[in-house]
């Protein structure tokens, strides 16, 4: 199998250890982020703010 | 700059016209904001459009993928 | 094995996102006292509500202090009783079951939502305050007719309550 | 366009001619399900919104039943069922031990869905008394047509002989490789296979046992508790049956097709490892607001839920990784710059990416879902049809569409029939999706309920924190006839490929991993010992909530008798005696 579908393509090889995926690494910290925020707000505001509580 | 493709174009356009009309629900349910669904509509196409002209005209760009690959599949 | 820093990283907020979340249900769970509809409200004959003392006439019946109880009947395509009215400020201990099929029991834009399964009895107890009219669902298909299925829930001033007023026959 | 890139290297046709027959034939199936399935699906988000009402709202309940049932039993797992024949016979390199057996496993899932279609459809021929109105979920004592029930039955075994073949080609290929590592796509074929095993014994029991015999009229009373329980058993493992070929995609020729290479090969492993454990302990989650279920088992429910999570975060790591890495091979630079790099204009990539992206907002959706307490906001509400439209129906969807976009010319040696309009019909299906789950995710928070033809109710209206009901529902409407143009585009451009020429050496070999399987441990791929273990956790998570069932309600519980969907719109109004007299009557007829 060779390593890459097309060469035309590749511009430069890149191996195991010289690849540091810190783009991804930004973009799932924002995803994160959302997740939390968006957490926070369904439960506390959406959830537990909601009319007749559900109770023992 | 060079000019973006109109496969990148559409690609652009139709993510950002997602985005910019999600921010109207995160507004509402977020902030209790609560927008003219026409004005905002309109807005959100004014947008993606005046966005799709900018791109198409060169105003403003992204490098488009290299050319090799238009027809990889 | 060979696992990337960054990947690491990324596990470990995994995990902390993971406990985060259970532990805001715990919390809502005991700090807040919410409680999930169980196994408490018991079984019934669903072929003979009738012979059933809750169940063979709906009515709201008031149990203590500021504390009613609710005997709801859901069927195709109706809820009885219908309106179902309760007082202001007090705590409403509703027992739903169903002589038929699944039914959706859901006062409308609240967290009063639960299902109903025949021969068993959905137990859900909220608190109600200021008067106030909700709609009442069916948020389960039931048949044809699912649609239509609807009730009312109406809080009305404690000084205006009376009991009997909820039944509709 | 320009000519096509020729590798030179043979596609899976020119290899096995006859295994591609067969993927094609079961790809074929799929897209007549997605089709069919969109047509009810249109109907449907015109229907509700009252934005145009072509059927009576009694028959609203077929087509749903319709949509469901094609969309996520015959469109996803006939998908499934093709793409895991290639994965197989394209990672162990060797043809199926025999193709006699391959075909009768495809016939069987063929059989079995048209006797559960004919049902289904059944229910708007009212001359008739086949009917299966029962939706998707068919919870007793609703009852179908004894058709519907024995098609389910004899499609679920087809299924389980198509896992049989992959595990023959494996057991094969090993006694040939005894030192050799699986290869990662056999690997994900297994893992989901074995899950799917697990997982069927609970669909098994409550068709077999139960609701078979009890649409045959040999006995008369059914736990409706039971069958529910038992159906959720099945009911949520096979939300992952429908991922895993979006996820072997994502894996295994996503990379590729970015230009680069899977970041861990033992990470992808590990992640469906996790998902054969953990997939099937977590059916109660469905049951977070039924009586009957005692709080605690509701409670481990949700913790094996919560950690379901984590192959799926492990999963948006591992693969955006392997796209930047892709990206950076072709020249992209910066910390995000590189995203610019990316071939957008391929639809196979475009489409994956985009299916992703709306995946990450339909977990979170999920991560909604799987709260426990929180579920009495969103329960039944339109909101989790909002979700999985963003899960199973784009995440899913849209990752086999656009891969079908690469998969295709590998499996008939022509190329597509217009690669521009496959780019549009990603990003319209995009654009739809984006429009009517945002609608349904936000009408759901308001309560409007979801399984309804017409929500709207004489009593009340539903209050809009935001905007107007009317104004979500015309979104709903807009975006539901976008996807609907989405799929008749993909299903025509499949279509007209057949009228493209023949090529040869068109043939894309799929890029190694940057980290191999070779430095993880070999127990990864002791299968038989993940699926020992899958089977304990079922038994801990159900054990005790089926028993607790039975002894409450009884095996065919006391009192409850059925009510056969056989509807006809006059008995379908809103007087309740009638409806009880049509069950009376159908109760005579069995």
């Amino acid at each position: 199998m060779v390593p890459t579908m097309s060469g035309e393509n590749t511009v430069r090889e890149i191996g195991h250890d010289e690849f540091d995926p810190k783009g991804t690494l930004v973009l799932i910290l924002v995803y994160f982020g959302v997740l939390s925020v968006m957490w926070v707000f369904m439960y506390f505001v959406e959830f537990l703010g909601n009319d007749l509580t559900v109770l023992v | 700059m060079r000019r973006t493709t109109q496969g990148g174009i559409l690609v652009g356009c139709g993510v950002l016209f997602v985005i910019v009309w999600e921010i109207r629900s995160a507004l509402g349910l977020l902030a209790g904001v609560d927008t003219n669904p026409q004005l905002y509509m309109l807005l959100t196409l004014a947008v993606v459009g005046l966005t799709a002209v900018a791109l198409a005209i060169g105003l403003i760009g992204l490098r488009p993928e290299p050319p090799a690959d238009e027809d990889a599949q | 094995m060979n696992i990337h820093n960054y990947e690491k990283i990324w596990l470990v907020l995994s995990m902390l996102l993971i406990i985060g979340f259970i532990s805001t249900v715990v919390y809502g769970a005991t700090a807040v006292g919410i409680e999930m509809v169980n196994d408490e409200g018991g079984t019934i004959d669903s072929t003979a509500l009738d012979e059933d003392d809750r169940f063979s006439e709906p009515r709201v019946e008031k149990v203590g202090e500021d504390e009613y109880e609710a005997y709801v009947v859901a069927r195709q395509f109706i809820f009885e009783p219908n309106p179902i009215e309760v007082p202001a400020n007090s705590t409403v201990t509703f027992y739903v079951t169903s002589p038929d099929v699944l039914h959706g029991f859901e006062v409308v834009g609240t967290n009063a939502n639960a299902m109903v399964v025949p021969g068993e009895i959905t137990e859900l107890t909220v608190e109600v305050n200021e008067p106030k009219e909700y709609g009442i669902l069916c948020n389960e298909y039931c048949g044809g007719g699912h649609h239509t299925m609807e009730g009312k829930l109406i809080v009305v001033p404690e000084d205006e309550f009376e009991l009997g007023d909820s039944n509709d026959e | 366009m320009s000519e096509q890139l020729e590798s030179g290297a043979p596609t899976f046709l020119d290899k096995f001619p006859d295994e591609a027959a067969v993927v094609r034939a079961a790809l074929w199936s799929s897209f007549i399900a997605l089709a069919l399935g969109a047509v009810f699906g249109l109907i449907q988000a015109l229907h509700r919104t009252d934005v145009l009402r072509l059927i009576d709202s009694t028959d609203y309940y077929t087509v749903l039943t319709a949509h469901g049932v094609l969309m996520v039993v015959s469109f996803t797992i006939f998908f499934l069922v093709g793409l895991f024949t290639w994965a197989t016979v394209r990672s162990f390199d060797r043809g199926v031990e025999s193709i006699r057996y391959t075909w009768t496993w495809y016939g069987l899932m063929v059989a079995g869905t048209l006797m559960a279609v004919v049902a289904i459809l059944g229910g708007f021929v009212p001359q008739t008394d086949i009917s299966a109105d029962v939706l998707f979920t068919f919870y007793a004592p609703m009852q179908a047509h004894p058709l519907f029930y024995g098609g389910l039955a004899i499609f679920v075994i087809g299924t389980w002989l198509a896992g049989a073949d992959y595990i023959w080609t494996w057991r094969a290929w090993a006694a040939e490789n005894p030192d050799e590592r699986i290869p990662l796509q056999g690997f994900m074929v297994l893992t989901t296979m074995l899950m799917w095993y697990v997982a069927t014994i609970g669909i098994a029991i409550a068709v077999v046992a139960f609701l078979l015999p009890w649409s045959l009229g040999l006995f008369d009373q059914i736990n409706p508790l039971l069958t529910r329980t038992l159906f959720w058993f099945w009911g949520h493992p096979v939300v992952y049956f429908w991922l895993m070929p979006a996820y072997l995609l994502w894996y295994t020729v996503l990379p590729t097709i970015a230009g680069g290479r899977l970041f861990s090969d033992p990470l992808g492993r590990v992640v469906f490892v996790l998902f054969l454990l953990l997939s099937t302990p977590v059916g109660i989650h469905h049951q977070y607001v039924d009586p009957g279920i005692a709080e605690g088992f509701k409670t481990i429910a949700m913790t094996n839920t919560m950690f379901l999570l984590l192959p799926s975060l492990l999963t948006a790591f591992t693969v955006v990784a392997s796209v930047e890495h892709g990206a950076r091979q072709r020249g992209g630079t910066g910390l995000l710059g590189w995203l610019r790099a990316l071939p957008w204009r391929n639809p196979a990539f475009t489409g994956m990416m985009l299916a992703g992206l709306m995946f990450a907002a339909g977990g979170f959706s999920g991560m909604i879902n799987a709260g426990m307490n929180i579920n009495y906001l969103v329960h039944n509400t339109i909101w989790v049809p909002g979700h999985f439209h963003l899960t199973v129906g784009t995440a899913v969807a849209l990752t086999l569409m656009a891969a079908t976009y690469w998969l295709w010319p590998q499996l008939t040696n022509r190329r597509l029939y217009s690669r521009p309009i496959g780019l549009a019909q990603v990003v319209i299906w995009f654009v739809g999706m984006g429009l009517m789950s945002n609608a349904m995710h936000v009408q759901g928070l308001f309560g409007i309920p979801r399984r309804t033809a017409e929500p709207q109710y004489e009593g009340f209206d539903f209050v809009a924190s935001f905007g107007s009901v009317s104004e979500l529902n015309l979104q709903l409407a807009i975006g539901g006839t976008l996807l609907f143009i989405s799929t008749m585009l993909f299903v025509t451009n499949i279509a007209l490929s057949a009228g493209t020429p023949k090529l040869s050496g068109i043939g894309q070999p799929l890029s190694e991993p940057l980290s191999t399987v070779d430095d993880s441990p070999e127990i990864l791929d002791n299968l038989k010992l993940w699926f020992g273990i899958a089977l304990v956790l079922v038994v801990l998570a159900y054990a005790l909530p089926l028993a607790s069932i039975i002894d409450r309600g009884g095996l065919l519980g006391p009192g409850v008798d059925p009510v056969p969907m056989i509807v006809e719109p006059v008995a379908a109004t809103i007087e309740p005696t009638l409806g009880r007299l049509a069950a009376a009557v159908g109760s005579v007829v069995p």
